[in-house]
């Protein structure tokens, strides 16, 4: 691509850079790995996986914990984080995301409490909780799972919803890197949890999350012109290659590796730093091309251009 | 305020029950937001006053509340200005707030090396000793052909030329009699 | 003047000094008029202006010369309007020689005193009677100055010549006296191409005559020359070939930088003057009441000043009440005596050199506001006592404990004997009284909060010290002491404070008679026999009726654009001065455009939108019968009624100092050589001979290339003067926060300046630094061959406040105006080095070594008139004194 | 959005954006009030900045030298809610100047004085405040885009062939938009659209999540750093609740800044431009002024003399949630792929 011609005002950005932090990125990470988790329990809980439905509720939950930790402690005003039930705006992302975590994280929370169920006694009030929990938590983890692909994919509208230029013009792909992500994580929990004999689903969710993602970021990467430039380039391109290729060495690793426990424990865990990496690289992707008025102006002026191009037709 | 007021006033309850189910006008206005006046329409008094800064001469709007300054905006009725200020006047407020601003009097002594606190009575009391002496140290009867001169070249002063007519007139006059003619202000500057 | 043509602003940045003025600069420009902008820089003035043209600080004499030229050569004067309301037709003395035929200096020269004998000067038949002789002595006391109000003296009838073609008529005179000055010659001179001058010579002549009208607009760009009173002088001369004065959008506009700068002078705090422009008695020229007054109404003048006796009584009787009476001349002794100039920079010398034991500052920066710094913190460091009253700790107060000199270590706390009293002041809305604004307009101020702690009002501060002053001599038999104890000085108070009653002193300034107490209407009814007390008598009438008229304030809105009901303007509640000339010699408008005051045969009586500056009833067909004196000798078509001759000056036979007629000369500092005269710089200016003080040489001096840079100062908007009122307000100080200087790009080639890099400026006087500021709105002028830099500085920081910087002031050296001993501040020269500037004893050394290499021995003077300028002999008219 | 000589209006959408404040939620509201922000008359002196704090309190922003010409604010902040820019531009017409001392780009000395002042920051006490930029990009906004014209009367020719030369300046203000990012993606509705359709934060609703100051396609909303709340121009809410003119222009001496009805406020601009071109300026056109643009239309619009971004505006600005339902679509899908993925893998395994 040429270098490209545009002006600006003392070359500063036109828009603000995004005030969010290392908190967000996290937690586009972490808000993953609970939907994916959550998916992970329920296909345990459905199919008779108990392990993988322990290990996919206590993940969730942790995750959630650590979701909301995250988005308060972002906050400038975090005393005030439930301003966020103020309102319900279908505009809003985080509106919508707030309900999404709403419902789900009270589900996440119900079912990973229900799996404490066997260590209760079996008298008493709590020897009611005993009785009760199991298809309590049963409930709550399906409900989990409806929730979670929401969880899981809007995020990338969140991102998207803005005027940073990286993130809106790849609205159409990043939901599939996000979803893709959440699977790959959630995959990554199974692996790294639960035995490899127990383990075949999350390798096949590896699989599916990591095509998914793999070519979502393939597109946000090449097709968006010269708003793909941030995201291949800087200290986002460095992270999106890493995620890329521990993605794919979880993959590999997930299916060449599947009598080894240990194999299959590394590649879960290289699941999710590939997660951790695409994450914080779409994340500064963005950020990268909010900070240069390159991105801002050289686009707006090409599709002025365009319409005017057009009307002259 | 009871479990329903809160609910009444719940945004998200106005957004279900009235015109604004979008939530982004009516319903999410604050009770802050909807009781929101200019300070300006709380001040006890306004006084109607003129820029300090240059000789335009604009009008301001001096608004007061409790004694204390809380506005200074130009004056529309002004032919001269019509309510329009430039930076400089439109700080005015800053200005006479100042956390710079001194409000107490300070004195050093000769080959002091710090600043000192003094009664305001004082200081005027010794002004006025040393206005006398330097007077008469410096008094000046006659010259040398034994015309009147009346004066004192020992005194001088230096005004500058935001101070009103009223002020000025005092000082030319209270320093002629003084026999101290050396006055000057801003004009030759 | 939003009903102007054409708008000329030069030597005035309006749109940064003065922004909401300048609406009506962009209210005229959105009905169509065409605005020039004429300036060393491009400024937010002329980034709005129809046009601008770069000028060499210090020629705008030649540029405005030569647009006179453009006029008389073309004939493109408005010629009814010349011939009838100025002295263009007037035949000047015989004995007259042109600076044109004598390179550079007029008839009459003394070189001894570097000053002019103005006989040769007067219209024929007057030289013996109007002149005032050699004029040293008016320079010593700027005398000048009382011109503000009125005209110098004419004696009698003057012969004319209404064809102007007589060779000694002012036309004439004129016309080869700025024969010279043609675009070539202001290419060569100011660095304005030709092309850009003529551009505006048209624009300026098209937009002015019967239909049409342009307003010249100027400010202390003008003023703070060696030749500044000449500067606007030029300006003058083609606002009335051009018939732009006294008529609406007309005019010639002063723009003024202080609150009440204006009232200042009106009711001056000024050495030479008394309130009224009133002269301060000159110890040898007014010994008596009689001659003291007769140096100011001339006996036998034309015009209004003639009732000058009234006027002077007036006021001692309003200083010494029942004490001033007719048979002691009303306390005429009482006042005291000038001997020669005890202007602000004698005082500063004095100081230096210890015979000044006492100084007050009232609301005034010294340190960062006026020339050379250095000598002014140096001279405070001298004194006994020094009171500081402010808003704000300034630079002035704290110079023993904190100033640049406390560095070097010529002022060492331990060794400053100076005892400092730092007062806290009142602000402007902790206090009543009038501001007197740049159009003579008073306007009151309503008190809105009392002032916090100690801070008080300078009415407060004087009327208490008065109190007390009078207390401690009250048993004082001394004669000297007279003075204060007859004082009146009695005004009510009030409040816990005891605050005076400003309005109380305002009816005092407006003056009452003194036998009923009634407030006075209007200055014609001051009386000379002690039955009225006027403190200032171009001030009645704001009083009148024993209502305060400054304080009126009908919204404008609901009054006609001349808006007379807000406020009060001196005189008489006159908003436009002269405006008779409005009105053609038979008392019509001019043209239906540009109506504004005019003639009402069935009524008898003048009319119009403003109060007529003219006699009401006189009617334009009015000749004054032989022997005629003050008022009554002014013809029905004599609109300038405040000249002795009823006249629009062209040609000014007395009262300026340093010629009849404005002449280029280069500034006290320049780095070039006069290209239109043998003189260099204006040989009248005032210099002082004191070791602190020095001028960087000029040519045809040796050594002029030490210091080979122009730099020139003045404000920006979001700063005021010393920057007491702006470094210390966090809104403002944000807006500038740091001192800087512009250069352009080749100079910052040339000296190795990078854009937000540091620079220093070295002058004979100090070293300064500031940040750079690379910039396309300096340009380098090729001014005869030559290319010149020049530099511009903000001289708005100083040591103290929120945000601080080097003083540009400290660069100055002191020369100043003849006429009204104003400092040359607008412009000097320096050298320009990268890099910030040395501390401690390293900078003086490095001044030294400038100023060693400059050939500058302090206190040594250049030669007022340059070598080889014949003058002629001196001594042969006028007496010593230039008393008359 | 910017109709340009020889650039016709971008194609107009058939549907006309609606009252924004009867479409949320206001019942008879009042017109539509806004800002016509006139730059061919602005004087640069920052009364509208000062105004501005001295009346909603807002704090300094920082005390440093930015050297982009006599702009020291350097952007809209938090802490400034009026920027006053400032464009000293020289013209490609053959009348190069020597370049300064370490010129990086080899343009004119306002180019390379442009170039080093891209690297100056102000400690606005902001985040993200006033950012560092591109010393390339800052070097070329001296040069003029527009069409070669001759310069307004009196620009051209000197001695040095130096005084084609012009300074821009521009109050620039929060836009008001119609439709608004930062409005729609508030998950407090701390942001509201008020009844006279401007847009303010309510400071005691906001918590600082800071979405919005990345949906403004202006850059214009930013976070105090020690309060944590995200502030802006709140076009006076409170002034003009009472029938009072806004600070900011009560006090522009010149009228550049203009307070009114949208509407009338549209009429005037459209007449000022048509006088402007007819006097000789034929880069005069109004921005933000269309109702059809990518928001909707700006509450407050400016008459600008060069192109948009010249002065730190983007070109052609569109409102995020435009897209909305599409990236809710494409969110649904990937939703749908991950419960198919999750199903397929569990049920995969039992073939």
């Amino acid at each position: 691509m040429p270098p490209a011609k545009f002006t600006s005002y003392y070359g500063r950005p036109i828009l603000k850079p995004p005030v969010w932090t290392w908190e967000i990125a996290a937690y586009l990470f972490t808000g993953g790995v609970a939907a994916g988790s959550s998916l992970l329990a329920a296909g345990g809980q459905l199919t008779g996986r108990a392990e993988v439905r322990r290990a996919g509720r206590f993940t969730a939950l942790a995750a959630v914990t650590a979701s909301a930790g995250l988005l308060v402690k972002d906050l400038g005003r975090p005393e005030r984080f439930h301003h966020m039930l103020r309102v319900a705006k279908p505009t809003s992302p985080m509106s919508v995301g707030t309900w999404i975590l709403t419902a789900y994280g009270p589900a996440a929370g119900l079912a990973a409490v229900a799996e404490a169920a066997p260590l209760l006694p079996t008298r008493g009030p709590l020897g009611v909780a005993r009785r009760v929990l199991p298809p309590v938590g049963s409930a709550a983890g399906l409900a989990a799972a409806v929730a979670a692909p929401a969880l899981g994919t809007y995020t990338a509208v969140l991102l998207a919803d803005t005027a940073v230029p990286s993130w809106h013009e790849a609205y159409a792909d990043l939901p599939f890197v996000f979803a893709g992500s959440a699977l790959a994580s959630g995959a990554g929990v199974g692996l790294l949890a639960v035995s490899p004999s127990e383990a075949g689903p999350a390798r096949r969710l590896a699989v599916a999350g990591a095509g998914l993602e793999l070519l979502g970021a393939h597109r946000v990467e090449n097709r968006l012109g010269l708003l793909s430039e941030p995201y291949r380039t800087g200290r986002a391109g460095r992270l999106l290659r890493a995620g890329r290729a521990l993605t794919v060495a979880g993959v590999a690793g997930a299916l060449l590796g599947r009598r080894s426990r240990l194999v299959s424990a590394v590649s879960g865990a290289a699941l999710l730093a590939a997660s951790v990496a695409t994450r914080f690289g779409v994340f500064h992707a963005g950020v990268a091309s909010a900070r240069d008025p390159k991105y801002t102006v050289v686009p707006q002026r090409a599709r002025l251009d365009r319409r005017a191009a057009e009307s002259d037709r | 305020m009871g479990l329903r007021d809160r609910l009444l006033g719940w945004p998200v309850y106005r957004q279900l029950t009235g015109t604004d189910p979008l939530g982004r006008g009516a319903a999410a206005r604050s009770p802050r937001s909807a009781a929101l006046t200019p300070r300006t329409e709380d001040a006890d008094r306004v006084a109607r006053s003129v820029c300090p800064y240059c000789a335009v001469g604009c009008g301001q709007r001096v608004f007061v509340t409790d004694g204390q300054v809380t506005q200074i905006e130009g004056d529309p009725d002004s032919p001269i200005s019509r309510g329009r200020l430039c930076p400089k006047g439109t700080a005015s407020r800053s200005l006479i707030t100042s956390p710079l601003r001194q409000t107490t009097v300070r004195y050093r002594r000769p080959y002091g090396t710090e600043w000192e606190d003094l009664d305001l009575d004082t200081a005027l009391d010794m002004i006025a000793d040393r206005v006398l002496a330097a007077r008469e140290q410096t008094w000046e009867d006659v010259d040398a052909e034994g015309r009147p001169l009346n004066r004192t070249l020992g005194i001088a002063s230096l005004g500058g030329a935001t101070l009103d007519n009223e002020e000025n007139y005092l000082i030319k006059k209270l320093f002629t009699a003084m026999g101290a003619l050396q006055i000057e202000n801003q004009a030759r500057i | 003047m939003a009903n102007a043509d054409v708008i000329v602003i030069q030597g005035s940045n309006m749109a940064e000094a003065h922004p909401v003025g300048f609406q009506w600069v962009m209210e005229a420009k959105r009905r169509g008029a065409k605005v020039f902008h004429i300036d060393p820089r491009f400024t937010r003035t002329s980034a709005v202006a129809d046009a601008y043209l770069p000028i060499r600080a210090g020629t705008d004499i030649a540029l405005l010369g030569a647009v006179v030229n453009y006029i008389l050569s073309n004939e493109l004067d408005f010629r009814e309007y010349v011939l009838a309301y100025t002295n263009a037709a007037t035949i000047v003395s015989d004995d007259f020689v042109d600076a044109e035929d004598a390179d550079g200096i007029f008839s009459g020269f003394d070189p001894a005193t570097a000053s002019y004998v103005q006989d040769s000067w007067q219209y024929a038949g007057h030289e013996r009677d109007s002149g005032s002789g050699l004029t040293a002595g008016e320079r010593e006391t700027a005398a000048g100055l009382r011109h503000e109000s009125h005209g110098a003296p004419v004696a009698h009838q003057v012969r004319r010549d209404e064809t102007l073609q007589h060779p000694r008529c002012v036309y004439q005179i004129l016309k080869r006296h700025f024969a010279r000055y043609t675009p070539e010659m202001v290419e060569r001179v100011c660095g304005v191409p030709r092309e850009k001058f003529l551009e505006l010579a048209r624009a300026w002549t098209q937009n002015s005559g019967r239909e049409r009208t342009g307003c010249l607009i100027y400010s202390v760009g003008w003023t703070q020359h060696t030749v500044g009173v000449q500067y606007i002088r030029t300006g003058a001369i083609i606002q009335l070939l051009l018939g732009n004065m006294g008529r609406p959008g007309g005019g010639v506009l002063a723009l003024r930088g202080h609150a009440s700068i204006q009232g200042s002078t009106d009711i001056p705090t000024l050495f030479n003057l008394l309130p009224g422009y009133l002269p301060m008695p000159h110890h040898a020229r007014h010994p008596d009441f009689d001659a003291w007054v007769d140096s100011i109404r001339h006996p036998g003048q034309k015009g209004f000043w003639g009732d000058a006796r009234a006027y002077a009584a007036s006021l001692l009787k309003a200083y010494w009440g029942d004490a001033a009476t007719e048979e002691n001349d009303f306390c005429y002794g009482h006042l005291p005596r000038l001997t020669g100039d005890h202007g602000t920079y004698q005082q500063v010398l004095n100081m230096i050199d210890g015979k000044v034991k006492g100084y007050f500052l009232l609301g005034q920066n010294p340190a960062v506001g006026s020339a050379h710094g250095r000598a002014q913190r140096l001279g405070m460091a001298n004194l006994d006592w020094l009171v500081v009253r402010d808003l704000f700790m300034i630079e002035s107060a704290t110079f023993w404990q904190r100033g640049p000199e406390v560095a070097t270590g010529e002022i060492v706390p331990q060794e400053c004997a100076t005892e400092v009293f730092f007062l806290p002041a009142a602000s402007h809305v902790e206090k009543e009284g009038t501001f007197t604004q740049t159009q003579r307009l008073l306007q009151w101020r309503e008190k809105a909060v009392d002032p916090p702690g100690d801070a008080r009002s300078e009415l407060w501060f004087f009327y208490h010290l008065g109190r007390r002053l009078r207390q401690k001599l009250a048993g004082s038999t001394l004669p000297r002491d007279r003075a204060l104890l007859d004082l009146t000085w009695d005004y009510p108070t009030h409040g816990r404070h005891d605050e005076p009653d400003a309005e109380a002193v305002l009816r005092e300034i407006n003056g009452y008679d003194t036998t009923t107490g009634r407030p006075l209407s209007a200055f014609t009814e001051a009386r000379d026999d002690g039955t009225t007390a006027v403190g200032c008598w171009i001030y009645t009438g704001v009083y009148a009726d024993g209502v305060n008229q400054a304080a009126r304030r009908r919204p404008g809105h609901e009054q006609d654009w001349v808006a007379a009901e807000w406020g009060w303007a001196w005189p008489a509640n006159r908003r436009l001065l002269y405006n008779r000339a409005s009105a053609d010699p038979q008392g019509r408008p001019w043209s239906e455009r540009k109506r504004y005051v005019w003639w009402d045969a069935d009524l008898g009586r003048w009319t119009g939108h403003d109060v007529p500056d003219f006699e009401l009833t006189k009617p334009p067909s009015y000749r004054p019968p032989e022997g005629a004196t003050g008022p009554a000798a002014l013809a029905g078509d004599d609109p300038f009624v405040m000249q002795a001759d009823g006249k629009g000056w062209l040609y000014a036979p007395s009262g300026v100092l340093d010629g009849p007629l404005p002449t280029h000369y280069e500034p006290a500092e320049s780095p070039v050589r006069n290209p239109l005269y043998g003189q260099q710089a204006n040989p009248t200016r005032k210099m002082y001979d004191h070791p602190v003080n020095s001028t960087n040489p000029s040519p045809p001096q040796q050594h002029d290339q030490v210091f080979p840079y122009v730099f020139t100062v003045s404000r920006l908007t979001e700063h005021h003067t010393a920057g007491g009122m702006s470094r210390t307000v966090a809104p403002l100080a944000e807006l500038q926060p740091e001192m800087f200087v512009e250069v352009s790009p080749e100079l910052a080639e040339l000296v190795g300046l990078t854009h937000l890099g540091w620079a220093h400026l070295i002058s004979a006087r100090a070293a300064i630094e500031a940040r750079v500021l690379v910039t396309d709105r300096l340009v380098p002028l090729s001014v005869d061959g030559r290319v010149i830099h020049q530099v511009w500085l903000p001289y708005h920081f100083g040591f103290e406040g929120l945000v601080t910087g080097d003083s540009a002031n400290d660069l100055f050296g002191i020369t100043l105006d003849p006429n009204v001993l104003i400092q040359e501040s607008k412009i000097g020269t320096c050298d320009v080095r990268p890099g910030r500037r040395p501390t401690g004893v390293a900078l003086g050394e490095l001044v030294q070594d400038y100023r060693t290499r400059a050939g500058i021995v302090p206190g040594v003077l250049p030669p007022a008139v340059t070598p080889g300028v014949p003058v002629e002999p001196s001594g042969s008219t006028g007496d010593a004194e230039g008393n008359r | 959005m910017v109709d340009s000589p020889g650039r016709p209006a971008a194609s107009v959408s058939a549907v006309s954006a609606a009252d924004p404040a009867t479409s949320a939620g206001w019942v008879d509201a009042p017109p539509r009030m806004g800002f016509f922000t006139d730059t061919s008359v602005c004087i640069g002196c920052k009364a509208c900045e000062v105004a501005c704090k001295e009346w909603n309190g807002v704090p300094t922003s920082g005390l440093d030298l930015l050297g982009m010409s006599y702009d020291n604010t350097g952007a809209l902040t938090a802490n400034s809610w009026r920027h006053v820019a400032f464009v000293e531009q020289h013209r490609p017409d053959g009348h190069g100047t020597p370049p300064a001392g370490g010129n990086p780009t080899d343009a004119s000395a306002s180019a390379a004085s442009a170039a080093r002042s891209a690297g100056s920051t102000n400690p606005t006490g902001t985040e993200p405040g006033v950012l560092p930029g591109e010393p390339a990009a800052a070097a070329r906004m001296t040069e003029f885009l527009g069409m070669p014209a001759s310069g307004p009367p009196g620009r051209t020719g000197s001695a040095q062939g130096r005084s084609d030369f012009r300074w821009l300046m521009m109050s620039d203000v929060c836009k008001h938009c119609t439709r608004a990012g930062c409005l729609d993606v508030c998950p407090t509705g701390a942001l509201f659209r008020t009844e006279f359709g401007t847009v303010v934060v309510q400071e005691d609703i906001c918590n600082g999540c800071g979405y919005c100051v990345s949906a403004c396609p202006y850059g214009v909303i930013d976070r105090r750093v020690d309060d944590g709340r995200v502030w802006k121009c709140t076009l006076c809410y409170d002034r003009i609740g009472a029938g009072l003119t806004p600070a900011c222009a009560q006090a522009c001496p010149t009228e550049s800044i203009q307070y009114g009805p949208l509407d009338e406020l549209r009429e005037r601009a459209a007449a000022r431009v048509a006088t402007l071109r007819e006097r000789g300026e034929p880069q005069a056109r109004l921005y933000g002024h269309d109702p059809h643009d990518g928001v909707g239309g700006d509450g407050a619009f400016f008459l600008l003399l060069d192109e948009p971004e010249v002065y730190g505006l983007p070109p052609d600005p569109q409102v995020t949630t435009r897209d909305l339902p599409a990236m809710w679509r494409r969110a649904g899908l990937a939703a749908l792929a991950m419960t198919a993925a999750a199903v397929g893998a569990f049920l995969g395994g039992r073939r």
